[in-house]
């Protein structure tokens, strides 16, 4: 059996395809939803991808939250369902409060698109479960507004209850500035629920899927996510 | 209505024996509206009333060319069914006035070329001049343009693969943007901006029409001068969300047979969309502006013919088939209208309120303008400068530090801060990203992909505009070549000044000429461009700047070499023309003052020759790195090459160093042709026999290895500081806050 | 619409790093927000202010990272 | 910081369409432009005014697009 990707489409989206085919790598199947609908077509795990969904006017991922589409991710998220937002995906998904904190302007001002190291901190939840804590995976970011923040006291919160999924670092694991893409705070490339079925990340996994491309550590989350959906 | 004032034609970018033309071949005096639109289709920038003539001499003639200049982008045969679609344009004027937003709809204006022709766009490049970055005031322009070409690629997904930037004060007064992009097509779905089938409907779909960009085309057909600023609302903000949106569903319904013809809303808006389509399909058109959805209360017909608001788009469809076509734009909520018919007679008919307020014979308004031919001569001062020895005595520096200001020299050095600012990499097909001598751009399904690299002329170009365009498109060759890709085809965008002035009007000349030149040797079809005139600021023209972009397939995207050295003990060997060539170099414009000398030699023959020869050893994988000397030379080449590769190296060249020269020319010439390959210590032979077999100079210069860069008796650096320099150059210029 | 106190914002910092460079040693700080106006048809000012705080609340404006302040002005039938 | 009235404002449009979707019919039109807050120290109002005036024309607004309007208000010692 095969095991089926939602991936929200909303007008503006970009990395629908690149999901699909990374989707397709990884041994599922891609269906894409359209954000107009309300239903996930029987999708095991919902992907929300990178773009500029609405033009992300106002402010990223404010308009698109309130598609229909989200209301069936929402509620796929709180029976336990896999969802991972990536990029404009993670915005969204802070934007329908699924996961804490917002994403800001990134404190260089710039646009960064470049190849970063992530630590894995967590091994929770469908995505990181397969993985070592610590492991460094190197994938690529494309953003203007990632620089992560929550209060200081839900950052703590996070924290405590291990809700930090990934953070940037260097070649060898270590924490600086300087591998710091955007001024997010504690270094923070990704976050997950209490629950850990929902993880929301700047970095493009969908871009790391091919030696071709430079690196196949995007592989991992996928196959980890499928086996356990594959398993259930 | 009364004959126009002086003052009245001028607003209009027309002359008084213009406007006597067109009330000779109407037989009537035009209203108001009719001369505006006149004025706007017989404006340089849509009639190309100047080169058109000169344009004549490019050959667009190829076995693998689909479509030739003409349509809004050429076309070019990939084989098994599908298409490459591309062109070049410039946004120069509007970018000098609002940087950020000028940009940007340069972007989203040539994506529209390209998907107006079906084809879905899978990569952008641009190509930037600018004063020098010791100015504030250029950095701020610099830091804004770049922003704003990201900006509109980043939205809307296609990825900025490459691009070329140069900077130097003659651009100072006039920065100069041009963006290019190339597009997917199969056959089945290439679509065409032509109109036909009487009574067929026409929509008008995307943004609503205002006030913006009134005059656009006229604005670009003109000087910048103190009061540009007055013509404000030339300038537009662009909406690339929109756009994504207008591109997916006008992609959704190219392979509809409901679609007739598509074209895109550019300079001179509905006027100049409808005209074109309609005359290529020897019909006319019939529109009724009261179905225009308007952005502003109170426009006049005037107004909704020469808006140019962004992101709009005109079709053409079968009749009887309007619902399902706006069933699909619905579908991604926009707006989309009837807003008139096609007709038998070959005319541009606009109706308002129930009256016929425009009639215009099409003949007359798309190709009855008056072609100019402005007189051209050669300036004196350029003879002179021609000859004279480039300087070499007054070289203030020792090798070791012209070669490290070389590398730090902003046009040199590394352009990551440029282009990680653009996602280069949405999509996941850019297998050779931004950086190297070209980037590459698989073909989904299959083992070959695209090769695409833009190139401009340099300073040598105002010494010997027909050489420098030459250099422009040998340049092009030998980036694709190292990449080990076929050159398929050429597009280019002319940024010239005033071709009123004489001078201005012989470097047009020369450089066509040269165009025409390179492309026929390198057999390379030219199938599309777009001239950009008068970019002139208080009576300084810019250099000739001929800009050409060339798509070339390789044939397997796995394993392509890059320009850095692979392994300590590699050979390392020069390969193709002579050097010296100090005349209009990098080095040059370091030491500041006139650009002297004769520009380098060119030989076609040889470059062809080199090309063939150096294509094969990287598609057989002999050669284990490629790169070509381009700016600052052989020296400023191998210096990359370590860079790249983390790898020392040391070179001997033969011939020894004549006194005031000390080696200048040997280590910073910019002789043309010329590449840098190395290969394990057991292919040397191989090496030299495809080259002597293509008759090609080839000679084994040194080795890699060590911590030093080194050209053995004349100059050495370490690599870390060859690193370092070429790192800053451009980044370390930026350092600081620019708003 | 302000960015909370507590917020970084790197763009205030620049504006004044700008400012300063540009010859104006007087500026303290600055905090870049947004300003946005709409125009709406309401049969009173009381209805208006308790639509507009609505959307500020539920759109325009993210309660975790933003302050909102808005004024109700009358523009004629 | 505003847009002037005859430029686009494609994020004033995505506003505008976000709030009619969320059933807020009555908004007619939206522009979205820049709010900045300047804490600067000053002789007296009218220095103040005349120094942001300059500000704003030759660093904070871009005169090709966009208008200003600025208040001063004293926050004291
Ligand atoms: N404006 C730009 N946008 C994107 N990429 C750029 C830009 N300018 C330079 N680059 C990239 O930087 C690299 C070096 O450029 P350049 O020195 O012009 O190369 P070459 O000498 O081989 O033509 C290339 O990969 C080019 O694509
Ligand atoms: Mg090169």
């Amino acid at each position: 059996m095969t095991w089926r990707c939602g991936i929200a489409v909303f007008p503006g989206t970009w990395s629908e395809r690149d999901c699909a085919h990374w989707v397709e790598l990884a041994g599922g199947e891609p269906v894409m939803l359209w954000h107009a609908e309300r239903q996930l077509k029987g999708a095991d795990l919902v992907i929300l991808p990178g773009g500029f969904a609405h033009g992300d006017y106002l402010r990223t991922g404010a308009i698109a939250r309130f598609a229909p589409l989200m209301d069936a991710v929402r509620d796929h998220a709180l029976a336990g369902g896999p969802v991972l937002g990536i990029c404009n995906g993670f915005q969204i998904l802070c934007e329908a409060q699924l996961l804490p904190g917002a994403l800001l302007r990134n404190s260089c001002l710039q646009f960064r698109c470049q190849s970063t190291h992530l630590r894995v901190e967590a091994t929770r939840g469908p995505f990181l479960a397969g993985l070592e804590a610590g492991r460094i995976l190197e994938m690529p970011i494309s953003h203007g507004e990632g620089r992560y923040y929550a209060p200081p006291e839900q950052l703590l919160e996070l924290e405590a209850h291990g809700q930090v999924a990934l953070r940037y670092c260097g070649p060898a694991g270590e924490l600086g500035d300087e591998y710091n893409p955007n001024g997010s705070l504690q270094h923070i490339a990704g976050v997950m629920n209490r629950e850990g079925n929902v993880l929301g990340m700047m970095p493009h996994p969908e871009r790391a899927c091919e030696p071709l491309l430079g690196s196949e550590d995007g592989l991992h989350l996928l196959r980890a996510a499928l086996a356990l959906v594959g398993a259930s | 209505m009364a004959t126009p004032s002086p003052a009245q034609l001028r607003e209009l970018a027309l002359t008084e024996e213009e406007y006597q033309h067109a009330v000779r071949q109407l037989g009537r005096v035009p209203n108001q509206l009719e001369l505006g639109m006149l004025g706007a289709l017989w404006s340089e920038h849509c009639s190309y009333k100047t080169s058109r003539r000169l344009l004549s001499q490019l050959s667009s003639k190829g076995p693998q060319v689909v479509v030739g200049p003409g349509e809004n982008a050429g076309v070019v045969d990939l084989g098994d069914g599908l298409l490459c679609c591309f062109k070049i344009e410039s946004h120069n004027h509007p970018s000098a006035i609002e940087p950020v937003q000028g940009a940007a709809t340069g972007v989203g204006g040539i994506l529209r070329d390209v998907f107006a022709m079906g084809a879905r766009p899978v990569a952008l490049l641009d190509a930037l001049r600018f004063g020098d970055l010791t100015d504030a005031a250029q950095r701020h322009r610099f830091a804004k343009v770049v922003e704003g070409v990201g900006h509109y690629g980043n939205c809307i997904g296609v990825p900025t693969v490459g691009g070329e930037t140069y900077f130097d004060p003659a651009y100072q007064g006039n920065c100069l943007v041009n963006a290019m992009c190339v597009g997917l097509v199969t056959a089945p779905r290439l679509l065409h901006a032509v109109a036909r089938g009487v009574g067929n409907p026409v929509l008008l779909v995307g943004a609503d029409t205002g006030r913006d960009g009134i005059h656009g085309a006229t604005f670009a057909s003109v000087q910048l001068d103190e009061g540009a600023e007055e013509r404000r609302p030339a300038v537009q903000v662009g909406n690339p969300f929109l756009e994504k949106c207008l591109m997916e569903a006008c992609l959704e319904l190219a392979g509809s047979s409901a679609l007739v013809g598509l074209q895109d809303c550019g300079a001179a808006g509905l006027t100049s969309s409808c005209a074109e389509m309609a005359r290529r399909g020897g019909v006319g058109i019939r529109l009724d502006l009261d179905q225009v959805a308007r952005r502003e209360l109170g426009m006049t017909p005037y107004e909704v013919m020469l808006s140019e608001s962004q992101e709009r788009m005109v079709l053409v469809v079968e009749r009887g088939r309007v619902e399902e076509v706006r069933a699909v734009f619905d579908r991604w909520e926009l707006r989309s209208d009837v807003v008139g018919e096609v007709i038998a007679a070959e005319e541009l008919q606009i109706s308002s309120s129930g009256e016929m307020v425009a009639r215009l014979p099409l003949p007359v308004l798309v190709d009855g303008f008056l072609p100019r031919h402005p007189a051209s001569s050669r300036p004196a001062d350029v003879v002179r400068d021609l000859s004279a020895p480039p300087v070499t005595a007054g070289v203030p520096w020792t090798l070791e530090e012209a070669w490290l200001r070389l590398l730090a020299s902003p046009n040199c050095a590394d352009a990551s801060w440029i282009y990680r600012q653009y996602d280069h990499q949405v999509g996941d097909d850019t297998v050779v990203l931004p950086g190297r001598d070209a980037a590459v751009v698989r073909l989904r399904g299959r083992r070959d992909g695209l090769a695409i690299t833009v190139d401009g002329a340099h300073r040598s170009s105002l010494l010997d505009p027909r050489r420098g365009a030459q250099l422009a498109v040998a340049e092009a060759v030998r980036n694709l070549t190292c990449l080990g890709a076929r050159p398929l085809a050429l597009t280019n965008c002319l940024n010239f000044g005033d071709p009123d002035r004489e001078e201005v009007m012989w470097q047009l000349e020369e450089a066509v000429a040269g165009l025409a030149e390179a492309c026929r040797q390198l057999a390379l079809p030219v199938v599309s461009g777009n001239v950009s005139l008068y970019n002139d600021l208080s009576g300084a023209s810019i250099p000739p700047t001929p800009v050409v972009g060339v798509v070339g397939v390789v044939d397997d995207v796995h394993g392509i070499p890059g320009p850095g050295f692979v392994a300590a003990g590699d050979l390392i060997y020069l390969v193709g023309g002579e050097g010296a060539g100090l005349g209009g170099s990098e080095l040059q414009r370091l030491l500041g003052g006139r650009v002297l000398g004769p520009p380098p030699e060119l030989d076609l023959e040889l470059e062809g020759r080199a090309s063939e020869a150096v294509r094969q050893l990287v598609t057989e994988r002999v050669a284990r790195s490629a790169h070509d000397c381009s700016l600052g030379g052989l020296a400023v080449a191998l210096a990359e090459c370590c860079v790249e590769g983390s790898l020392g190296a040391v070179v001997r060249l033969a011939d020894p160093p004549t006194p005031p020269d000390r080696g200048l020319g040997l280590l910073f010439g910019e002789g043309s042709g010329r590449y840098l390959l190395s290969v394990e210590p057991g292919s040397g032979g191989r090496m030299e026999e495809v080259c002597s077999a293509g008759q090609v100079p080839c000679f084994r210069v040194g080795e890699v290895g060590g911590e030093l860069v080194e050209i053995v008796g004349l100059a050495q650096i370490p690599l870390a500081a060859a690193a370092e320099a070429r790192l800053k150059g451009i980044a370390g210029a930026m350092e600081g806050p620019v708003l | 619409m302000t960015l909370k106190p507590v917020v970084n914002d790197p763009q205030g910092l620049a504006v004044t790093q700008g400012l300063h460079a540009l010859g104006y040693p007087e500026v303290l700080g600055t905090r870049v927000g947004k300003h946005i106006q709409l125009t709406l048809t309401a049969r009173d000012r009381q209805g208006a202010e308790s639509r507009v705080e609505e959307m500020c609340r539920r759109l325009l404006c993210n309660g975790v990272i933003e302050d909102f302040h808005f004024q109700v002005a009358e523009v004629g039938a």
